[in-house]
C-alpha cells in the first residue's frame, strides 16, 4: 500500500509540478485571473450592490447561487450526521448517576429508573462524571454572551468588514459548543433543543432559498434581489444590499444550528445524553 | 504582503502537517491539526485573504478541531501509525 | 541551474501547495488509521485552498474591501489593480465549508465503524471482516 | 412560468427538501408527500424544459440576474435537458418504489432520509443544468455528501464502504476543483462557455493539459472508471436498497454526463482530438474496464455486488464511446447514458424487491424466485436482456452505435470488448436465472428432484404493489426507450454532437 | 408493388396477445387451451389472407418504428416469408392439439408457462418470416432464442439445466459474437439493412470482407445447425416432445435456415455470391454437414436424438440448395423448408406418441411396437419416406428440385452427396420401421393388440403424414410460392 501510495504521489506531484511551470508568477498583477472577470467585481461592487466588502458582494450576490448550495452542503452534513448516528435507545451503561441539586449528594443507581426523576430536583450527570472546574465554568458562562454578541456583529457587519453569515454562524455555534464543553451536553441541550437545531438549520437555508424564490415570484430571476425593491420600498441597489443581509442571516442561522447538531451527535455517539 | 513572513509560515505549516500525521496519539494529531489550521489562517491573512482567514480560523481551527476531539474522545486515541 | 532559481522563487507558494497536497494524498492512501486518513484528507483539501488563495494574490493589492469615504458610491473610481482578486476567496469560503461538512460526515462514519468494530485501524477491521 | 423552468428544476426539490426536513421534526407523515411534491416539480419542469429546448433551442438562465461570466448561469441544451428529465423521472419513480422499504427499515429517520434523498437529486439536477464550472463542484459535493450518508446507513460493512467512498470521492472532487483552479489561473474565468472561448489560444500548453488530466481523473474517480473503481462495488453492494437504486443508476451516469460536458463544452473537441495519445490511452482503459468489470462480476456470489461490477463495466462503455472521437461513438455514449440509467435502475430496483422479500441478495437467497416472485423476475429479465443488448430493449441500440463508432475508428479492441461484455452479461444473468429457475426448494430438500410442483411448495410471495408498479414501469420503459431510439437520436442527440468530431 | 397493411403485424402479434389470456385462464385448462387454439386459428387465417396478394406478385409491408436510420423496425411479406409463415402457422394448430394430448397425458407441470412461451415463440417465428430487414430479423431471432429457453429446460432438472446452458451458449453466443458484428459491419458499409433481391453488399465490400461476413452470418445464425455449431440441437432434445416437434423440426431450426436464406438472397444477392464464387464454398460446408450428420444419426439409439441429427442434415439441404445459386436448386431449398417440416414434425410427434403410450425413448426398445401402435408407426413410415425423399411424399419434390439444381449448377459431386445422403437417410430410418412391424414384440403386453394412447397424441401425426402425402400430389401453394420467390431473384 505504501509503495502504491508513493508511486501515485510521485506521479501526481510530477504532473502538478510540471504544469506549474506554465503558470503566471505568484502575485503577478497581470495574470489572466487578475484581468478577466474579477476587475468588474472590484470596480462595480459599490455601484451595483453598495457593499464595500467585495467578498461579501460576490459571495452573496454575484455568485449567490453557489453560496446557497454551500449553505445546503452544511445543512446536508448536519442531516447526514443525524441520520448516521442518532439513536434513541438509552446507553446500556452499568449505572445512572444523579446529583441532588440542593444538597449536592451524588446518587448512583445500578440500572435506569422506570421514571426519570424530576430534573429540577435531581440532575442527571454522566457516569464518567468528574466535578467540573468552577473557574472554567463560570468564565465560560460569562464569556458566552459576549461571544454570541460578537457572532451577531460578524453576521451583521459582513458588508463592511471581514465576516458574514458563515463566520458569524460558526461563532454562534461555537458558543453553544463551548457551553456543552464547559458545562455538559444536557445543559447545552436545554438551552438549544435538538428539535430547535434541526428546525433552525432547515429554516436558515429556507430563508436563503426563500429570498431567492421571492425574487422569482416578484418577476425577477432567482436570487435577483433587485426584484425585491418594490416590497422593500427602496431602490434596486439598496435592495441588493438588503437582500445580501437577509441571506446572510439565513446562512448564519443554518450554520450555527448545524454546527451544534453535528457536535452533539459526534460527542455523544448519537444518544445526546452525555457529551465529552 | 511580506514575503519573509509568508515563507516562514509556509514552512511552519509544512511542519505541522507532517507532525499531525506522524504523532501516534490521535488526540495529539487533532491538536496539531488545529495548529496547522491556525497557521493556515495566518498565512491567508498575510496574503490578504481576510475573509478566508476568518473562516479558516473559526471553522478550521475552531469547530473542526472540536469535532476531531469529540470523535477521538468517543472512539480511541490509539494509532499504529 | 541558474534559471531554476527564479522559477523557484516566483512560485514558491505553488511548490508548497503541491508538497502539502502530496502529504495529504499520501496519508489518505497509505495511513492505516482512519482518523489519520481524515487528517490527511483535510490537509489535502486545505492545500487546494492554499492554491486558490495564491491565485488571488496580487503584488501591490490590498485586501478586497473598498475604502469608502463620505459619499455613497460616488468616490473616485476604484482601480482593480489596487485590490486583491476577491473571486478565489469567495470560492474558497465555499471550499472550507465543504471540507468541514465532509469532515463531519467522515467522523460520523468513523464513530459508526468504531461502534461496530471497536477499532480504528483499517487492517484490524478488515481482519475482523474476513473472519466473520 | 416557462422561462423559469431551469431554476425550478433545482429550486423546487431544494425547497421541498427543506420542508421535508422541517416536517421530519414536526409531522413525519408529511415527509413522503413533500418529497413527492419536490421531485414532481423537478420532473414536470425538467420535462417542460426539454420540450422548450427542443422547440426553441438552448436556454440560458441568469441566476441573480447577472450576466455571464460574472454571475452563474444555467445553460441548457438538449443534452442537459434530456439528462435532467431522466434523472428526475428515475428519482421520482424510485421514491415511489422505495417508500415501503424506508418505512419498514428506518421508521424513525424518515425525515432525514427523505431530506437527503431529495437533496441528492437536487445536486444531480444542479450538476446537469449548470453552466458554471465551480457551481458544478458545489453541487457535486451535495450529491456526494448525501450519497455517503445514504450508503453509510446500511448495516454490516456499509459504513466502512461509505468511508472508503468518501475518501476516494473527496480526492475525486478535489481533483476536479484543482482542475478548475488550473483553468481559472490560466484564463480567469469559471463560466464554461467563456472558458471554451478563452482556452482556444492556449491549446498545447502544459498547464491546460494538466488541468484536463486532473479534471478527468477527478471525474473518473467519481464515476468509478477502471482502475479507479475500487469504492463502487462495496458502496453500492452494501447500501440500503432504496439508496442503491437511486445512486447506482444516476450517480455514475451524471458523472459521465459531466465528463462529456467538460469535454465538448469546456475543452472543446478540437483540443481532445489533438491529444491523440491520450485518447488512445483512455479508450484502452475503457476496454480494460469492460473486461475487468465483467470478469470481476463473474466472481461475485451476491446479486447486488454483481450488479455493481456490471456498473463498472458499463462506465467503460460510455467513457470509451466518448473518447473514440467520432460522432457515432459519441452518439452511442450519450444514448447509453440514458439507456444505462434506466436499465441499471430496473435491475437494482428488482434486486431491492427481492431484498424486501428475502432479506438477502446472495445467490442462495435467489432460489425458486421464478415461482415466488414471477413479476419481479420478469422485470429483472427485461433489465438483463437490455444489459445483454437484445433488441428491442434499449441496451441494444446504444451498443449498436458504440460498436459502429468502434468500427469507424478502427478500434477493434473496443468492439471486441463490447461483444465480450455482452457475452459475459449473458453468463452473469443466466447464472442468476438458472438458480432462480432450477433450484426451487433450497431449504429442506437437496433441490435436485426436478419438478417444482412436486417438491416443497413455493408460495407466491410477490413484492408489494407499490414496488412492483414502478418496477414494471421501468421494465416497460426499457422497451419504450428502445423503440424510441430513432427520434431520440435524430431529434435530441445528433444536434448536440459537436461538428468537429469526425 | 408494396401494399401497406397492418395484417402482417397482426399475424405476428396475435399469439403474443394470447399470452395474457393464457395466464388469466391458468386455473381452467380447457379455457386456456381454447385460447391457444383460437389464436392459432386466427394466425393461420391472417397468414392465409395474405396469400392472394402475394400470389398476385405484390408485397405487403408495414413500418413500425424508425429506430435506426436505414434499418427501421419493419415487416414485409414476400413469397419466401409467406411460405415459411404458412408452414409454421398451419403446423402450430396441429402441434397445439398434440401438445394438449402430450402434456396432459404425461401430467406435466407448469403447463401455463409452457403454452405462454410456445405462443411467444410462434410470434417470433412469424416475425422472422415477415421481417423486412436484417435488424428486424435479428430482433425476432433473439426473441425466439429466449422464448425457447424455458421450453427446452421445461423439466427443470439437472439434465435440462446443462442442456439449457449448451443451448444458450451456442445460440446466444454465436448470435452476439458473430451475427451481430457482421450485421453492424454490413450496416456500416452500406447504411441499410433492408433485404433486397439484388443484395445490399454488392460493390460495397471487398471480396475478403464479403467472405468473412458470409461465414460470420452462416455460423452466427447457429439455429441452422451447420457443423460445428450444431451440438445444441441434440442437447435440446431434453425438451418435451411437442417442443422438439414444432420448434426443433419446424420453427427454430427453420428460422436458422430461413435466416441464411435471407442472408444469401437479401443481403448478399445471387450475383455477388456468384461473382466471388462463395456459393460453392457454402455448398460444400453444407454438404459436409449433411454427410457427417447422417453418419452420426446412424449410430444414435435414442429416437429423438437420431431425429435431431437427421434434422441437422436436412437443414443443410436447405442451405445447400440455396448456395447452389441456380434457380432450380434455390427452389428446391426453399421448398424443402415446407416439405421437411411436414415430414419431420410427423416423426417427432410419433416419437412423442410412443413415449406417452409406452414410456420408451430408445429405438432398441421399440421392437415390434407396430403391433401395438399401427397407426402411429404408419405415420412414422410416411414421415420417413418424406424425409428420405421418396415418392409419394412431398419430400420427393424438394429433393427432385435440389438434384436438378445440382445439375443446373454443374456440380455432379454435390449430386452424389445428395444421393449418398439419401441412402444414409434410408439406412437410419427404414430399420426402425422394419423393427417395429416385422420383428416380434419384446414386451409381452404389446402383442395383445392395438392401444395407441390418447387420441390427441396420435391423430396429429396422422394428419401431418396425410399432408405429406397430399403435398406430393398437390404441392401448391408452396411450390408456386417458392418458384415466385426464386424468380424474383433472377429478375422475374
Amino acid at each position: 500500500m505504501k509503495a502504491l501510495a508513493l508511486a501515485i504521489v510521485v506521479l501526481v506531484g510530477g504532473l502538478l509540478i510540471s504544469a506549474t511551470v506554465d503558470f503566471p508568477d505568484w502575485g503577478d498583477p497581470a495574470s489572466p485571473a487578475a484581468l478577466h472577470v474579477s476587475p468588474r467585481y472590484i470596480e462595480k461592487s459599490m455601484e451595483e450592490t453598495s457593499v464595500p466588502n467585495i467578498v461579501t458582494s460576490v459571495l452573496a450576490d454575484y455568485r449567490g447561487f453557489d453560496t446557497m448550495f454551500e449553505t445546503t452542503v452544511v445543512f446536508t452534513a448536519g442531516v447526514a450526521c443525524f441520520l448516521l448516528l442518532r439513536r434513541r435507545e438509552p446507553r446500556p451503561g452499568p449505572s445512572r448517576v444523579y446529583r441532588h441539586r440542593a444538597s449536592g449528594v451524588i446518587v448512583e443507581m445500578s440500572q435506569a429508573p422506570d421514571t426519570e426523576p424530576a430534573p429540577e430536583v435531581f440532575k442527571r450527570i454522566d457516569d464518567d462524571w468528574t466535578p467540573h472546574d468552577l473557574i472554567v465554568m463560570n468564565v465560560c458562562r460569562l464569556l458566552i454572551p459576549f461571544i454570541q454578541l460578537f457572532g451577531l456583529y460578524v453576521i451583521a457587519h459582513g458588508h463592511h468588514s471581514p465576516g458574514g453569515g458563515f463566520q458569524g454562524g460558526v461563532i454562534l455555534g461555537a458558543s453553544v459548543i463551548l457551553l456543552a464543553l464547559s458545562w455538559d451536553l444536557r445543559t447545552a441541550s436545554l438551552r438549544m433543543k435538538e428539535v430547535a437545531t434541526g428546525l433552525m438549520s432547515a429554516i436558515g437555508v429556507f430563508i436563503y432559498a426563500g429570498v431567492g424564490a421571492l425574487a422569482l415570484a416578484m418577476g425577477g430571476n432567482f436570487l435577483d434581489y433587485a426584484a425585491l425593491a418594490p416590497i422593500l420600498r427602496v431602490d434596486p441597489v439598496a435592495a441588493r444590499s438588503l437582500g445580501i443581509f437577509f441571506v446572510e442571516v439565513g446562512v448564519g442561522l443554518a450554520v450555527m444550528a448545524t454546527m451544534v447538531l453535528i457536535y452533539k451527535n459526534l460527542a455523544s455517539e448519537g444518544r445526546l445524553d452525555q457529551g465529552l | 504582503m511580506i514575503w519573509q513572513i509568508d515563507l516562514a509560515v509556509l514552512i511552519l505549516v509544512l511542519i505541522c502537517a507532517v507532525g499531525a500525521l506522524a504523532v501516534k496519539d490521535l488526540m495529539g494529531a487533532a491538536i496539531l491539526f488545529g495548529a496547522y489550521s491556525f497557521l493556515m489562517c495566518i498565512l491567508w491573512a498575510v496574503m490578504g485573504a481576510v475573509d478566508v482567514a476568518f473562516t479558516e480560523a473559526s471553522v478550521g481551527a475552531g469547530v473542526s478541531t472540536v469535532f476531531f476531539v469529540a470523535a477521538v474522545f468517543r472512539t480511541s486515541r490509539r494509532s499504529k501509525d | 541551474m541558474e534559471q531554476y532559481i527564479p522559477l523557484f522563487l516566483t512560485k514558491y507558494n505553488y511548490w508548497v501547495y503541491i508538497a502539502l497536497m502530496m502529504i495529504g494524498l499520501w496519508a489518505m492512501i497509505a495511513k492505516n488509521n482512519l482518523v489519520k486518513k481524515i487528517v490527511g484528507m483535510n490537509i489535502f483539501q486545505t492545500a487546494i485552498i492554499l492554491f486558490y488563495v495564491s491565485i488571488g494574490a496580487k503584488y501591490g493589492g490590498t485586501i478586497p474591501i473598498i475604502q469608502h469615504g463620505s459619499g455613497h458610491g460616488h468616490e473616485a473610481a476604484v482601480r482593480a489593480a489596487d485590490y486583491i482578486n476577491p473571486l478565489p476567496h469567495v470560492l474558497m469560503l465555499t471550499a472550507i465549508v465543504v471540507s468541514v461538512a465532509t469532515l463531519g460526515v467522515a467522523l460520523a462514519l468513523v464513530i459508526k465503524i468504531h461502534r461496530r468494530h471497536r477499532t480504528l485501524e483499517e487492517d484490524e477491521i478488515l481482519e475482523q471482516l474476513r473472519e466473520s | 412560468m416557462s422561462e423559469q423552468y431551469p431554476a425550478l428544476v433545482v429550486i423546487g426539490p431544494l425547497l421541498c427538501a427543506l420542508l421535508v426536513s422541517v416536517a421530519g421534526w414536526l409531522r413525519p407523515r408529511l415527509c413522503l408527500p413533500l418529497a413527492l411534491l419536490g421531485l414532481g416539480i423537478a420532473a414536470s419542469s425538467s420535462t417542460g424544459l426539454l420540450a422548450q429546448v427542443l422547440t426553441h433551442g438552448p436556454v440560458t438562465y441568469r441566476l441573480g440576474g447577472w450576466a455571464p461570466p460574472w454571475g452563474i448561469v444555467y445553460h441548457v441544451d438538449n443534452l442537459n435537458a434530456v439528462v435532467a428529465a431522466l434523472v428526475s423521472w428515475v428519482a421520482l419513480t424510485n421514491l415511489v418504489a422505495s417508500y415501503r422499504a424506508v418505512m419498514t427499515d428506518y421508521p424513525e429517520k424518515i425525515g432525514p432520509f427523505y431530506t437527503l434523498y431529495v437533496l441528492s437529486v437536487t445536486g444531480m439536477l444542479g450538476m446537469v443544468v449548470t453552466g458554471d464550472a465551480f457551481n458544478l463542484y458545489v453541487l457535486l459535493e451535495i450529491t456526494s455528501l448525501t450519497g455517503y450518508a445514504l450508503i453509510g446507513l446500511g448495516g454490516g460493512r456499509a459504513p466502512l464502504a461509505s468511508l472508503n467512498y468518501l475518501f476516494l470521492g473527496t480526492i475525486g472532487a478535489s481533483f476536479y476543483l484543482l482542475g478548475v483552479g488550473y483553468l481559472y489561473i490560466v484564463t480567469g474565468s469559471l463560466n464554461m462557455a467563456d472558458l471554451a472561448k478563452l482556452l482556444t489560444p492556449l491549446h498545447g500548453s502544459l498547464a491546460l493539459l494538466a488541468a484536463f488530466a486532473i479534471t478527468l481523473v477527478g471525474l473518473w474517480m467519481k464515476m468509478a472508471f477502471f482502475p479507479l473503481h475500487a469504492w463502487l462495488p462495496n458502496a453500492y453492494g452494501f447500501a440500503p436498497s432504496p439508496a442503491a437504486s437511486l445512486l447506482a443508476p444516476l450517480m455514475t451516469k451524471v458523472m459521465v454526463y459531466v465528463m462529456i460536458r467538460v469535454m465538448i463544452s469546456v475543452f472543446t473537441v478540437e483540443f481532445i482530438l489533438s491529444e491523440v495519445a491520450l485518447s488512445h490511452f483512455v479508450v484502452w482503459l475503457a476496454v480494460a474496464a469492460m473486461v475487468a468489470g465483467g470478469l470481476l462480476a463473474l466472481g461475485q456470489r451476491d446479486l447486488k455486488r454483481m450488479l455493481a461490477y456490471i456498473v463498472v463495466a458499463e462506465v467503460g462503455y460510455m467513457v470509451g464511446g466518448a473518447w473514440l472521437g467520432n460522432k457515432l461513438a459519441m452518439t452511442g455514449a450519450i444514448l447509453h447514458i440514458i439507456n444505462d440509467a434506466v436499465m441499471t435502475f430496473c435491475v437494482f430496483l428488482a434486486a431491492g424487491c427481492i431484498y424486501q422479500k428475502t432479506r438477502g441478495t446472495a445467490f442462495e437467497d435467489l432460489q425458486g424466485l421464478f415461482k415466488k416472485m414471477p413479476w419481479t423476475m420478469t422485470a429483472l429479465a427485461a433489465g438483463a436482456l437490455a444489459m445483454i443488448g437484445v433488441p428491442p430493449f434499449c441496451g441494444f441500440f446504444s451498443k449498436w452505435y458504440l460498436i459502429r463508432g468502434g468500427l469507424e475508428a478502427g478500434h477493434w479492441g473496443f468492439v471486441g470488448a463490447l461483444l465480450f461484455s455482452s457475452l459475459v452479461n449473458v453468463v452473469l444473468f443466466f447464472r442468476i436465472f438458472e438458480i432462480a429457475f432450477f433450484e426451487p426448494m433450497s431449504h429442506g430438500h437437496g433441490g435436485h428432484d426436478g419438478h417444482g410442483e412436486q417438491g416443497g411448495p413455493v408460495a407466491l410471495a410477490e413484492a408489494p404493489l407499490s414496488m412492483l408498479l414502478p418496477l414494471m414501469a421501468a421494465a416497460l420503459g426499457l422497451i419504450a426507450l428502445g423503440l424510441a431510439t430513432g427520434p431520440l437520436v435524430e431529434k435530441i442527440i445528433l444536434p448536440i454532437i459537436p461538428a468537429g468530431l469526425g | 408493388m408494396l401494399v401497406h397493411s397492418i395484417t402482417p403485424l397482426l399475424a405476428v402479434l396475435v399469439s403474443l396477445a394470447a399470452v395474457p389470456f393464457i395466464i388469466l385462464c391458468r386455473k381452467r385448462p380447457n379455457a386456456r387451451e381454447s385460447v391457444t387454439f383460437i389464436a392459432a386459428g386466427i394466425k393461420l387465417l391472417l397468414v392465409a389472407s395474405l396469400l392472394p396478394l402475394v400470389m398476385a406478385g405484390k408485397e405487403v409491408g408495414i413500418t413500425l418504428a424508425p429506430v435506426l436510420p436505414g434499418a427501421p423496425l419493419a415487416l414485409k411479406v414476400d413469397a419466401f416469408g409467406l411460405l415459411f409463415a404458412l408452414v409454421s402457422s398451419s403446423l402450430w394448430i396441429v402441434t397445439s392439439a398434440y401438445s394438449i394430448g402430450y402434456m396432459r397425458g404425461l401430467d406435466e407441470h407448469s403447463q401455463t408457462r409452457y403454452f405462454c412461451f410456445f405462443a411467444v415463440a410462434l410470434s417470433a417465428t412469424i416475425g422472422v418470416a415477415f421481417s423486412a430487414n436484417l435488424f428486424t430479423m435479428y430482433l425476432f431471432y433473439e426473441m425466439l432464442s429466449l422464448a425457447t429457453y424455458p421450453l427446452v429446460t421445461h423439466h427443470q432438472d439437472p439434465e435440462a439445466r446443462s442442456s439449457g446452458r449448451k443451448y444458450l451458449f451456442y445460440i446466444m453466443g454465436t448470435s452476439i459474437a458473430l451475427a451481430l458484428p457482421a450485421m453492424i459491419i454490413a450496416y456500416q458499409q452500406t447504411g441499410t439493412l433492408a433485404f433486397s433481391p439484388a443484395g445490399i453488399l454488392a460493390g460495397k465490400v471487398s471480396p475478403l470482407m464479403a467472405g468473412v461476413l458470409l461465414f460470420m452470418f452462416i455460423f452466427g445464425f447457429a439455429k441452422a445447425g451447420i457443423i460445428p455449431v450444431h451440438s445444441w440441437l441434440p442437447a435440446a432434445m431434453v425438451a418435451p416432445t411437442p417442443v422438439s416437434a414444432l420448434l426443433h423440426a419446424v420453427a427454430v431450426v427453420k428460422v436458422g435456415a430461413f435466416s441464411i436464406l435471407r442472408i444469401i438472397t437479401g443481403v448478399f444477392g445471387v450475383d455477388l455470391l456468384k461473382g466471388l464464387d462463395l456459393g460453392m464454398a457454402v455448398a460444400w460446408v453444407a454438404a459436409f454437414t449433411i454427410i457427417v450428420a447422417s453418419l452420426i444419426a446412424l449410430s444414435q439409439d435414442g429416437l429423438k436424438r437420431r431425429l435431431a441429427f437427421s434434422t441437422i442434415g436436412q437443414l443443410s439441404y436447405i442451405v445447400l440448395g440455396l448456395a447452389l445459386l441456380s434457380p432450380k436448386g434455390m427452389t428446391g431449398g426453399t421448398l424443402h423448408i415446407a416439405m421437411h417440416a411436414f415430414g419431420k414434425i410427423t416423426l417427432f410427434m410419433c416419437a412423442g406418441a410412443i413415449f406417452v403410450a409406452t414410456g420408451k425413448k430408445n429405438i432398441s426398445e421399440m421392437t415390434g411396437i407396430g403391433k401395438r401402435m399401427p397407426w402411429t408407426m404408419a405415420a412414422f413410415l410416411v414421415g420417413s419416406l418424406s424425409v428420405i425423399g421418396l415418392p409419394p411424399t412431398g419430400g420427393f419434390i424438394s429433393k427432385w428440385y435440389l438434384a436438378l439444381g445440382c445439375l443446373q449448377a454443374g456440380s455432379v459431386a454435390l449430386l452424389v452427396v445428395l444421393l449418398v445422403s439419401s441412402l444414409l437417410n434410408a439406412a437410419y430410418f427404414l430399420p426402425i420401421v422394419y423393427r417395429a412391424y416385422f420383428k416380434p414384440p419384446t414386451e409381452a403386453a404389446w402383442a395383445e393388440g392395438r392401444s395407441e394412447g390418447p387420441a390427441a397424441a396420435w391423430v396429429p401425426p396422422l394428419v401431418t403424414a396425410a399432408c405429406s402425402l397430399a403435398l406430393f400430389f398437390y404441392p401448391q401453394p408452396f411450390l408456386r410460392l417458392a418458384q415466385m420467390a426464386v424468380a424474383s431473384l433472377f429478375g422475374g
